[in-house]
């Protein structure tokens, strides 16, 4: 046991800190400090500057543009970014449909696809959720029938974050229906300007446009753009959505916001005094780190132990809490801002701080966090069935 | 000991209901309303104010209609229960309560009577930018012979820049002066903006502005502002009851009716165990608010009062976060989206937690009153 | 809609605050208020002197014993009761059993036992609970088979609170083993001096002895000790359980223990200095007490709402939320008793105060309050069934 | 960064748990042990001196065995493990580390090798009635030429009536002294009884005691204290693991084994989750406690230890309450009962908690340092 990262790792750790807080342009991060929204192009910068020094992709297999680091190295990689208040890459690119290709399509669809997806020259979108489905996402309907060398698709998928800015979607269609609802399932790449598609935007609570419905009437598809097997999607579903897990607790941004928090409390009172010595305040914010640092601690501890590459049983435990301390400094902030929260569409001229005018539309924005991408539900059936051997 | 309605209460309540239920059917309807200025419907107001809603707190020499904290609750709760945009509470008990309590008979029959037939909406300015919860005002009030001119911000006021007239809390020699503004005062400037629960804010701006003493020159209206305050965060209250009982009526229909892995929702007992802590919560807010109403009612001291209301907003804001949160999540997906009701509701209940002092605030105000009691006794 | 209570319920309350702090023998209310357990003498004083005042079983028909209160008055009584810190009459015989034969009970039955179960001549134990029941409460195994006049009764019963007491004891006894299982139970009276008729004590956690097992081994019951109806016995029980749960809220004993920790606070920080002033321990001392106001207040809306006979649905909120407040008040006098809460066992000659001594056995010994008599988990079935109408 | 055990540190764990599991194979095992005083088994105490486990953190040269906070830890979680009543943190940890830290090279010959070799049992009289988590003692020390004595009470001292010597803190001028008392000494009393977790305390009265200063007479050992108790803080912590993880298997097994409704309990989903939330409150205590372990192993400033202490304690302190109330929650009825294990592993967790200081102590502590950091660093 020893408390210290090894030269290498703090060596590591100084190199990644130095590249998100120099490389990454300025606005971006300003953005994220302020608590406002990313637009298309800032994600796209972001993304390429990480491309061009080759840590856009660290997870894909080194000869696509991975690299072989170790889990913590990883780990910091992924810590020292959100720190620096920089965006992960785009998860839809770098986390779900990069790994998918990579470990199960062809040569050819492998070069046609993973450089620019690394790039984000192809902007892609989740076509997974259904209307009616749920958290029982097997139970899905859009159809994909085979005529001749393409694919037919119709229905409709949902919850697509970002399909505003998608070229691309990959999607899960239901290619065999006389099958276990698993067993009937292909993973299918569609260019989002086929005819027959299209996206409708869904307002979301806090007044924001982040996810859409995605309509596709009769849209053909290539059938070069299956990836792998025809009905073995819901197995490259499973391993993507693995993936999604692994180091899921997002640690890193939840820390600098709850650091900024702090900070913002500073002059928050009643005539700019400090909220610090209200001591009820205090103590939530100690409570607060502390939990955070439980969380953060948990993490290293996931990462640590799983060079053997089998999942540290902790892990699950970290997408659970992880989005419980998301929350909860949302929940602070609003709090910290107090009756100028409701400033929340001022503009110009206005005195109330801007940090006080986001604070709500954040906080209504991450009550998402405990739904999507399995819901808090969905971690505690994992814990208590595969952990604990509870099966109901 | 009565916690019924009685017959005339119960018509007030269902007649209140059968129009808010016209013009809030759906949750469309208040969508529509809250995207274009001033956020409310002028026709709603109209009716509500028809009916005498308006009035209800006012005496009938000052044009209102001389009944009591219990119909402004029922009114209050209706408007909650559809999340009604109009400015029930802010206009009618709080700007409107200040006008009654502090004001000369002149400003009362000029001002209630309007208010009361929906002619004139007052605001009242007091929050502050970076004065959080501050008795104390950083607007100050100047006098000049017998006239008297404002300087500062206030902000966020909501619905300040629809406002009719504006009600201003400023710092005076001695206290805290009220001060009624005219909307085409010299050096006042409005910046009207949305605010996250669908409603409208504005930056208001004095720049030696031409003001008129609400009641006696010079007098300090603090324990005026408090009572009304205290007035206000009990219609909250009720407002906030009518807004948790809809959402957890709506968690449970979802629960019954949408189907999951091919059963209903209401089959996984995870959730319907957190459905009943809902229940349990939206019961003890209720029984708390109800009861601070009817402190309120029984005409007691004005410290009897404030503490009842500190009481019901502590209450409140427990509730509504754990009710507001979990209708969203026991929801999934949809519950995050603007085109279905919950979401607004959660909101909604966020912004009265709030305004007027959120449960923290109330509960460090009430651990320092600890040695003041034996026991917390709610009867007299 | 009012607040204050009628000049006649004030008079009432007045009444009752007299008695009960006049005419309760004193060592009583101390040993309650000491926070220790009462002796079985000083119960049995206690409910007689309430008896001899003619209201220990004011729930009872009135020639019996009862009085025609309104549901108010009879909460007054029982907050009165609770707040002067004296025990309420033994539930067993005021709240079960003596009910129980007041309804279903033949007059020759009601003659032989109401009198001295009001006057607590007769303690009565409870045999509902079997070690494989739990809260299945129907599957009860305990057989009872008529042979002549008489019924052989084996098996066992457990949780027999202050079963080693009792000189009687009622129970659930299967008398048909071949129906539905609600069908075949049959509610008995045994005589607990009967041969064949053990108590075996159970150790709780807190070292007290207050729960016992109760095992039958052949006892013999004359058929005349039957109640009512033979396999009638569910629909009896439903009724007693019905009955338990009014008015279950156990507000008026934690508002005292909420108070008396209060005043306990006032000296026990660092050097006899006011924990008070320390603003976690006030917020946490407020907030209970709103909780509890709450909780009152709720009660009151219930009694005051349930004078046609219906129960009000809040009235399941009561135990659930009752249990709660109990057990967090228990928590708190830990808290406040700090180190010197180890000091359980300490006798004369300790420095550390009796209260803080008897803090923790208190707080371990109501763990048991959201357990027994219908667990919180059940009071949530409740609630989601019934009220909500979320049925699995 | 490791957060594993070498190959050694797991050979120590194993034999601590086979030796251990021995002693205390069953529930009833410790109650028979616990009925009867010390309320320990000398026995098992010489069998953990025969392994080592007693000299651990101590020198070589004192007649320890220079091991670190790492077996320490080890040897504390597998006491936790079966909540074994046997003082290895009173008497190893806490009052053996005081004399490591302060005593005389003298002093620590005489007691930390009899101490390492079981036939030193020792304690430290720190606690004070009415003198909650006071850094100031009552107890007074007296200076009569060279010779000193103490006076006042302490209480309630953890193994105070059994224990061979006493370690005494006192105030001295300019500060809290260190003192040790023998068992025979003249105005010494010591009452011993039962504390609620089956083990023992004392009430300890000094009238005019001789004692000897433990290490430079006269010196200030606050600093010693602090970082003594800190170490003992963190061992309780793995001793609260220990029990955690016990506690939250034998739920388990009761919920996949015990049939209600005609099925198992592991049916009803509100019971799955709930114990889903004590395995993540558990993981995140381990996380915690097992750093603040290697901060102490890291050798850095006392100050971060200090903290890291109370960090630990506070997350134990949540954990639990939250996994001690809901092991006997889950089990219903039979987790009230004494013949049952669990309801003992929730009572000394609630004797760990108020020991050293419970979770509110250590937040109020914690958030008196929010300026000197900016967000919470785990790694140097």
């Amino acid at each position: 046991m020893k408390l210290q990262l090894s030269d290498e790792d703090i060596a590591f750790r100084e190199e990644m800190r130095t590249f998100f807080t120099t490389q990454i342009p300025q606005d971006i991060r300003d953005t994220v400090a302020a608590r406002r929204e990313l637009s298309k192009d800032q994600i796209v910068r972001s993304m390429q500057a990480m491309n061009a020094a080759g840590i856009a992709v660290p997870n894909w297999p080194v000869e696509w543009g991975g690299k072989d680091w170790t889990p913590l190295q990883r780990h910091i990689w992924h810590e020292e970014m959100q720190l620096a208040g920089v965006m992960p890459p785009l998860a839809f690119n770098a986390s779900m449909v990069g790994p998918v290709i990579a470990a199960f399509g062809s040569q050819e669809i492998k070069e046609r696809f993973l450089p620019k997806t690394a790039n984000l020259d192809i902007w892609w979108s989740q076509g997974f959720s259904e209307p009616d489905a749920g958290s029982d996402l097997a139970s899905l309907r859009t159809t994909a029938v085979k005529e001749g060398d393409e694919y037919v698709v119709n229905g409709q998928k949902t919850w697509t974050t970002l399909g505003q800015y998608g070229d691309w979607i990959f999607t899960l269609v239901r290619t065999d229906p006389d099958v276990k609802k698993q067993a009937g399932i292909s993973f299918l790449l569609i260019d989002m300007t086929s005819p027959g598609l299209t996206v409708r935007p869904i307002e979301l609570i806090d007044g924001g446009h982040e996810v859409n419905e995605v309509f596709f009437d009769n849209v053909r598809v290539p059938a070069e753009n299956l990836v792998g097997e025809e009905n073995k999607g819901w197995d490259y579903a499973k391993f993507l959505l693995g993936n999604e897990r692994v180091g899921v607790a997002p640690v890193g941004s939840t820390k600098r916001t709850l650091a900024q928090a702090k900070e913002y409390a500073k002059t928050a009172g009643a005539g700019g005094t400090s909220l610090l010595d209200d001591p009820l305040v205090a103590a939530q914010i100690a409570e607060l780190e502390n939990d955070l640092l439980a969380l953060e601690l948990t993490a290293l501890r996931v990462v640590a132990n799983s060079a053997d590459g089998k999942p540290h049983p902790a892990s699950s435990v970290l997408k659970l809490q992880g989005t419980v301390l998301q929350q909860a400094v949302t929940e602070l902030w609003v709090d910290l801002a107090g009756p100028n929260a409701l400033a929340t569409g001022a503009a110009d001229g206005s005195d109330v701080p801007d940090l006080a005018r986001v604070a709500t539309t954040n906080y209504l924005n991450y009550r998402k966090a405990s739904i999507y991408g399995g819901s808090n539900e969905v971690q505690r059936q994992i814990i208590a069935g595969t952990i604990l051997g509870l099966r109901g | 000991m009565d916690f019924t309605l009685d017959s005339e209460q119960t018509a007030l309540r269902d007649a209140v209901r059968g129009l808010l239920g016209k013009a809030y059917g759906s949750s469309e309807d208040r969508r529509t309303v809250t995207k274009t200025d001033p956020g409310w419907d002028e026709k709603t107001w109209q009716r509500l104010a028809e009916m005498g809603a308006l009035g209800l707190p006012f005496a009938e020499e000052d044009g209102g209609f001389g009944a009591g904290p219990v119909e402004v609750s029922i009114v209050a709760e209706e408007i909650g229960r559809v999340i009604a945009p109009e400015p029930y509470v802010e206009a009618v008990v709080l700007a409107g309560g200040l006008v009654a309590a502090a004001g000369t008979a002149e400003q009362r029959a000029e001002i209630i009577g309007a208010l009361a037939e929906g002619q004139l909406v007052p605001a009242f300015a007091h929050t502050e930018p970076g004065n959080r919860y501050s008795e104390v005002p950083t607007v100050t009030a100047t006098k000049d012979g017998d006239a008297w001119t404002l300087s500062g911000v206030k902000e966020p006021v909501l619905g300040g820049a629809r406002a009719d007239l504006l009600i201003v809390s400023a710092t005076i020699d001695g206290g805290t002066g009220l001060f009624v503004v005219q909307p085409d005062a010299s050096g006042l400037t409005r910046t009207s903006y949305a605010t996250f629960d669908g409603g409208r804010a504005a930056h208001v701006a004095f720049d030696s502005t031409p003001a008129t003493p609400l009641g006696e020159p010079g007098a300090d209206q603090s324990d005026v502002i408090a009572s009304a305050v205290a007035a206000a965060q009990i219609a909250y209250g009720h407002e906030a009851l009518g807004a948790m009982a809809f959402a957890l009526e709506t968690t449970t229909e979802y629960l019954k009716s949408r189907k999951q892995f091919g059963v209903p929702l209401m089959t996984f007992q995870a959730l319907t165990f957190r459905a009943a802590d809902m229940y349990v919560s939206l019961e003890l807010a209720r029984s708390t608010v109800t009861w601070a109403t009817l402190v309120q009612l029984d005409g007691g001291d004005d410290a009897a009062v404030l503490e009842a209301a500190s009481r019901a907003k502590l209450q409140v804001s427990k509730a509504g976060r754990h009710i507001g949160q979990e209708a969203i999540q026991l929801h999934g997906g949809i519950g995050m989206t603007a085109e279905y009701s919950v979401g607004h509701y959660t909101s909604r209940l966020t912004a009265i937690d709030h305004a007027l002092g959120d449960g923290r605030h109330h509960l460090t105000a009430l651990s320092k009153t600890l040695d003041d009691h034996e026991a917390v006794e709610p009867l007299p």
